[in-house]
């Protein structure tokens, strides 16, 4: 390109804007604790590690973490695999409600938490979900799929009806042709839908708060809110709970950000 | 084969929500069993100061933040949809904003914020300690910073959306346009920008939905404060149902929101999203 | 291996009706090609025949059993798409053994049939590439092998050389003729180029509209066209039509187009003499004669517009008393756009109410 | 009030209840003796015999053990509360109790429990609940009534506002964990420099301040007059208090039935807030602080006055956390000319569930936590000012807080917030008339005042038409 310098100039904006504010909270997680409220601010830490082995040991974050992998983890599968089959029909049937349909599925991406929060917790109370990670899953499941769905029907309707036809002809059945064909090529939009259940149910806080009231099976949010004692404002141990809690997916943005734009190239966006 | 998509849907959002929808037609006093009011919670919304306050709060909040998101968003598009060494970081660090928990990050800008040792005073005053600013004691500031925090969280995910648009613009219309004689800022105004409209679109209406959703960052920086400046309507909603519990009208107002959205989206839905699925018979 | 049966075939979607009351049969082992422009419904028809696509009347049968209620899976055809449908995410070799997977082949079964098969098209060399490694004639043959290498009872090819550049078309379509011949298999191809239509089919169904407008053997449909709208299609350049009217002049025969004059030497039978209307003239090309001939022979005078020189021959257009017309001539042409010229022609076609009407000989 | 009785009613019909008090007596004398004979028994599978034996029809399973779910916040201290629940499994070692952690916040917090109260959620027992709910608990008969196992007797023991702070309608909700009450905290240091003794009148406590600024401002130009908390949130409610109360101002009328907020005493207590608090000794920084901030700036050494709670004075003198270690005292909050220094009650109280299973052993484990050695425990641990009267003289209290000694009087004269049910809506309504008029220097404070006074006595009228 020839304008070079205003490329860098943007590259530096985004970088730095991006980074910075969560630099500060890096920097805070190595501090001791006078110096995190020090007036003015100090920049540079002292090295300190006693806010890791707090949150580590005393707040037992990696415990959270792993609440929050299993939720999210059993979230993002249980979408997809319940998701992938409704976009499908939906993309390949010939019906003229459809547009209705996956409109009301945006629909139901919309409703606000706080509308259906009470009935939710209801219906896991008498299915005995309170406290499980799997009462927690189900709504979330029930949440993403919308926008699952949604981006994975775009995604079936990019690809060539003549692939599907090729496999039914070879002897596929409907399903064998779904997940013969049709899904390996897929791949990239049920990345992108993964990834954006994943970091939904990761980042989730409502819910889990509502539901998960025993500390052993609390998530990541969760946990980290919770630091907060009743009078103190642990700005050290949260700064290094974040930069912890934000490390997974920091790796797994930088490992698949090329699928992740793949994906929402081929799907969600076109019109 | 979209059955069980739908069974969970129906169980798990739809039937809430229409049990919410019927619990806003039930009075919240006196006592414990509740009379039907029918649309009287309704009546209630439409005469509450406090709820107008909410919504135009609200809708400064949207109009204001995904602006902004979409404004951001497209020039981290722009950028890192550019070749360059190192690209792959690039992208990353733009997104690291999106992936940290939005409790956490409105945390963090609470903390960037603080009025002694923030370190947005740090960075713009220094050491003159005396002339930092208490960004969220003031109504509009505070309303400027909750709209900040949002940008930053979220700038990353509408420009993603952005970029995966940018990436199925053909090379050869820029090199076509450039045989033209096209600027480069000609050139995004008359190539790149019409083309990009549907994924601008598609990331207004995402970004519109979670906006008008909005909870977490009042709830953790502000609490609606100082004199209900940042008080947006579902925090309203969350105080009256889950504080003060009034289920009627709790439920009401966040029906009344998602209502609002329904109208929003369905009028999208209607433009651009039947086009998207239109092209089968092709 | 079976025939093939249509009756009454007929398809909506929705409120438009794509297929009017289709029948036809295939014989065992023939190859039979389905012609017509784009959108006539020939498409349509093969992924009826293929089962893809419930009909909306009709039935079809394979060896005289009817399939309407079998599954195209177990139908036992095999398709060939125009854009290869190959499956992008497999290999050459993976590609052709899918369909025998799917079938439960045993594996030697497999590797022996997608050796012959890879001999049979020459493409060894390519089984361990994806499809998008390959080029278009490579996935051609591609797909051609994974219909192959299956050994269905049907094979049905939609426009599969469409997507190929003239060259290699020319020599796929003379592969595709050989393998017929060695496999002996029927086939029905689908295709809107009538050059293919003519070279590869025993038979050729010719449709418009959903309708079937022509079946019958290439030369037939050649020689003796039903109607104007196959009259027109079949040939290159295609046929010359001329709307008019008949008049009868001293005895003799006339037919006016405007200014222009075609006088028979010959009387009208009594199917031309009721008629009082208009009717179509026709006149393909390279029936058109720049030297005089013998008797029976109509001389008309015109215009030179234009000359195309195609090496081997030219293609002459020119106006005859405001009319446009082509010719095809097979030898040498020395005559220059402007010059004045008189053409001889015998053989005519005539089409009454969309039906070919014999005319008498002189 | 028909409520009331069904919700002892809903009680399981435990011996307790139906032979109280001589059963209750006995039941607990049982429970000693268990524990002070049956210590070698092997955990969970101790019979628990006593009750059995000692009760004749006791209807209580003689299960080898019961866990009992405790709501609770994440307490600033864990270690003191893990100790304190060690020591009660070890005591009692067919109980386990087992804690569901809630938000810090007590808006938060609440928000919670009432979610699962409200939806009849039998999986927890016991929990923490805020001096302001107990009106609200009662009504909606989410809190068990108390007063078969507390006793009058029992509760004389107790500081009196903890005491009436779970009574609702003559009955007891909660019993009290701990108490709490607004403070002024002063830098000692400085006032001595400028030979000032602590002021008693808020006026006063405004020109000192101004005068140390004075002083002070070439070496420290952070020094603020006062820090306190000012957010839009429930602190807010109770820093106002203690103005509009030391103004002999108050929220509602006597009756409890009206709102009182245009009262003149009440509207020029607001205003001198706005005007001296905000506008000059705390700056509208203040607008955004909660305890941790404004306790912040006092431990930087940035204020001269600050108002808060009995827990701060253990970090204010903790090296680890605060630049101005000796240089603190305590003294009661200032008050205007003709009022009387009004403290801000607060505290928490321990509930049993209505929907509990095991009330009889909730309150086991309640009055385990309410006993003296556990009051004494929190407060040497944890800074937690107790709400037994007794330890206020207590050698060993004492000496880990040696503030309690003057605070006495502030904590028995504590003053309440509003006692009503509807106390959550009350609080937010209050929360945005005292936020608005303080934000918004502009704003008529009278008007607000009608605005929220309108507001709070239509909900008011509700009640009555109970």
């Amino acid at each position: 390109m020839t304008h070079r310098p205003v490329l860098l100039g943007g590259i530096f904006l985004a970088v730095l804007g991006s980074l910075c504010p969560f630099l500060w909270f890096i920097l805070t997680s190595f501090k001791s604790q006078i110096l995190v409220e020090a007036i003015p601010p100090t920049w540079w830490p002292d090295g300190s590690l006693v806010f890791y082995a707090s949150a580590l040991f005393e707040h037992r974050l990696l415990h959270y973490v792993r609440n929050s992998v299993i939720v999210a983890g059993s979230t993002t599968v249980i979408a997809l695999v319940v998701a992938t089959p409704a976009a499908y029909a939906l993309a390949r049937l010939r019906l003229p409600g459809k547009t209705w349909v996956l409109g009301g599925l945006l629909c139901v991406a919309m409703f606000p938490p706080i509308v259906i929060a009470g009935p939710v917790w209801q219906i896991l109370e008498r299915l005995g979900g309170l406290n499980t990670h799997w009462g927690l899953v189900l709504p979330y499941v029930s949440l993403t799929l919308p926008l699952a769905v949604w981006i994975l029907t775009t995604f079936f309707h990019e690809l060539p009806v003549e692939l599907e036809e090729a496999a039914r002809i070879d002897g596929c059945t409907t399903w064998q042709a779904l997940y013969k064909i049709m899904l390996p090529l897929a791949t990239p939009g049920l990345f992108t839908a993964a990834i954006l259940t994943f970091i939904y149910a990761w980042n989730e806080f409502f819910f889990a708060l509502l539901i998960l009231t025993d500390p052993e099976r609390q998530t990541l949010p969760v946990g980290i809110a919770l630091f907060q004692g009743e009078f103190i404002m642990p700005w050290g141990e949260i700064a290094a709970a974040s930069v912890i809690a934000t490390l997974p997916l920091i790796i797994l943005v930088l490992l698949f950000q090329r699928g992740i734009i793949n994906g929402l190239s081929a799907g969600a966006v076109k019109g | 084969m979209a059955f069980p998509a739908l069974t969970f849907v129906a169980v798990f959002s739809l039937y809430p929500a229409m049990d919410s929808f019927l619990l806003s037609l039930y009075s919240d006093f006196p006592g414990p069993e509740r009379s039907f009011v029918g649309f009287g919670h309704y009546a209630e919304l439409l005469q509450d100061p406090v709820a107008h306050q909410a919504f135009i709060v609200t809708l400064g909040f949207v109009l204001l933040s995904t602006t902004l998101e979409l404004l951001m968003g497209t020039g981290i598009a722009l950028v890192v949809h550019e070749r360059f060494k190192g690209r792959g970081w690039v992208r990353a660090a733009v997104l690291i904003p999106w992936a940290i928990p939005t409790v956490v990050a409105s945390q963090m800008w609470r903390f960037l914020l603080n009025d002694q040792y923030g370190a947005i005073n740090a960075i713009l005053f220094g050491d003159r300690v005396d002339a930092y600013v208490p960004w969220l004691a003031d109504p509009w500031m505070a309303f400027g910073a909750i709209i900040l925090a949002d940008v930053w969280k979220t700038s990353s995910f509408a420009g993603l959306l952005v970029l995966a648009g940018l990436q199925v613009i053909p090379e050869e219309t820029y090199d076509a346009a450039r045989v033209d004689g096209a600027t480069a800022w000609q050139r995004f105004r008359h190539i790149t920008l019409p083309l990009l409209k549907p994924a601008l679109l598609t990331a207004l209406l995402f970004r519109t939905i979670d906006a008008f959703r909005v909870f977490d960052l009042v709830f953790v920086m502000t609490q609606g404060g100082p004199g209900d400046a940042t008080q947006v309507i579902q925090f309203y909603g969350y105080k009256t149902l889950f504080t003060e519990g009034r289920v009627g009208y709790g439920t009401t107002i966040s029906v009344t929101v998602f209502v609002a959205m329904a109208i929003l989206s369905l009028f999208y839905v209607r433009t651009v999203g039947s086009k998207l699925l239109q092209r089968e018979s092709a | 291996m079976a025939g093939l049966e249509l009756q009454h075939i007929e398809k909506t979607f929705g409120r438009t009706r794509v297929l009017h009351d289709v029948s036809f049969e295939v014989g065992d082992g023939k190859f039979f090609v389905l012609l017509g422009p784009s959108g006539c419904g020939k498409s349509t028809l093969l992924r009826i025949i293929a089962g893809l696509e419930p009909q909306t009347h009709g039935s079809v049968s394979f060896g005289g059993q009817c399939v309407d209620d079998v599954p195209p899976p177990a139908r036992d055809v095999a398709m060939v798409f125009q854009h290869y449908a190959l499956y992008p995410h497999l290999t050459v070799r993976e590609n052709l053994a899918f369909g025998l997977k799917m079938r439960r082949e045993p594996k030697p079964v497999i590797e022996a049939r997608i050796a012959e098969t890879a001999t049979l098209l020459e493409i060894h060399d390519l089984l361990d590439r994806k499809p998008k490694e390959l080029s278009g004639g490579q996935q051609q043959r591609v797909a051609m092998g994974r219909a192959i290498v299956r050994k269905p009872r049907l094979f049905l090819f939609d426009e599969p050389l469409s997507n190929l550049d003239a060259r290699l078309r020319a020599s796929m379509r003379v592969e595709l003729k050989k393998l017929h011949q060695r496999l002996g298999v029927t086939m029905v191809y689908v295709t809107h180029d009538q050059s293919e239509a003519m070279t590869l089919g025993h038979a050729i169904v010719v449709m418009n509209h959903g309708k079937i407008q022509q079946i019958g053997r290439p030369e037939q449909i050649y020689h003796e066209p039903a109607n104007p709208f196959v009259a027109g299609f079949i040939g290159n350049p295609p046929m010359n039509l001329f709307e008019g009217s008949f008049r009868l002049d001293q005895r003799q025969l006339e037919f006016l187009v405007g200014d222009l004059t075609f006088r028979f030497p010959f009387q009208a039978h009594e199917r031309i003499s009721a008629n009082t209307g208009m009717a179509t003239l026709g006149i393909r090309p390279e029936d058109v004669k720049f030297e005089p001939q013998g008797p029976g022979y109509v001389a008309i005078t015109g215009t030179i517009d234009l000359v195309e020189n195609l090496g081997n021959d030219s293609i002459v257009h020119m106006m005859v008393k405001g009319q446009s017309l082509t010719a095809r001539t097979s030898f040498g042409f020395h005559q220059h756009a402007g010059e004045s010229i008189t053409i001889h022609v015998k053989n005519f076609h005539l089409f009454i109410n969309d039906n070919r009407i014999p005319l008498p000989s002189p | 009030m028909k409520g009331l009785h069904a919700a002892s009613s809903i009680a399981t019909p435990s011996p307790l209840s139906r032979y109280s008090p001589w059963a209750a007596g006995l039941f607990i004398a049982a429970l000693l003796f268990n524990v002070l004979f049956a210590h070698g028994q092997e955990v969970g599978t101790a019979p628990f015999g006593f009750a059995q034996g000692g009760l004749g029809p006791s209807p209580i399973p003689v299960s080898p053990r019961i866990t009992l779910h405790s709501v609770t916040w994440k307490a600033d201290h864990p270690r003191a509360w893990d100790e304190a629940i060690q020591r009660f499994e070890q005591i009692h070692p067919h109980i386990r109790i087992k804690r569901e952690i809630a938000p810090h916040s007590s808006t938060a917090y609440h928000a919670l429990l009432t979610q699962k109260l409200r939806n009849r959620d039998a999986s927890f027992d016991l929990f923490l609940m805020d001096v302001i709910w107990t009106a609200e608990f009662a009504a909606a008969e989410w809190a068990l009534p108390l007063d078969d196992y507390f006793s009058p007797n029992e509760r004389e023991k107790f500081l009196p506002a903890t005491i009436s702070s779970g009574m609702y309608r003559r009955h007891i909700y909660g019993a009290p964990s701990r108490i709490d009450g607004g403070m002024l905290y002063y830098r000692k240091d400085l006032l001595e420099k400028y030979g000032f003794s602590p002021p008693s009148t808020w006026h006063e406590l405004a020109r000192q301040a101004q005068a140390i600024l004075e002083g002070e401002r070439t070496t420290n130009p952070l020094l603020r007059g006062y820090s306190g908390q000012f957010k839009q949130y429930e602190g807010l409610v109770c820093d106002m208090l203690e103005f509009v109360g030391s103004h002999n101002g108050s929220f509602l009328t006597d009756d409890g039935r009206h709102s009182n907020l245009t009262a003149p005493e009440s509207l020029q207590a607001v205003q001198f807030v706005r005007e001296q608090i905000i506008q000059r000794l705390a700056t509208p920084a203040a607008l955004t602080y909660q305890e941790p901030e404004s306790l912040a700036v006092f431990v930087q050494g940035n204020a001269v006055f600050h108002r808060n709670w009995p827990y701060a004075w253990g970090l204010a003198n903790d090296p680890e956390y605060s630049k101005i270690v000796g240089k603190v005292d305590v003294t009661t909050l200032p008050r205007f000319a003709q009022g009387r220094s009004t403290s801000a009650l607060g505290g928490w109280l321990y509930g049993i569930s209505a929907y509990s299973q095991h009330p009889d052993e909730a309150w086991v484990f309640i009055e385990f936590m309410t006993s003296p050695e556990m009051q004494k425990h929190f407060a040497v641990r944890a800074s937690l000012a107790p709400s037994r009267l007794a330890l206020y003289a207590d050698p060993e209290v004492l000496h880990a807080n040696p503030q309690y000694k003057d605070l006495l009087p502030v904590f028995q004269a504590a003053r309440p917030r509003p006692r009503t049910p509807l106390y959550p809506i009350v609080s937010h309504i209050l929360q945005r008339y005292f936020s608005r008029v303080l934000a918004f220097p502009g704003t008529d404070i009278k008007e607000e005042a009608q605005e929220a006074d309108l507001k709070i006595n239509r909900f008011l009228a509700l009640l009555r038409d109970l």
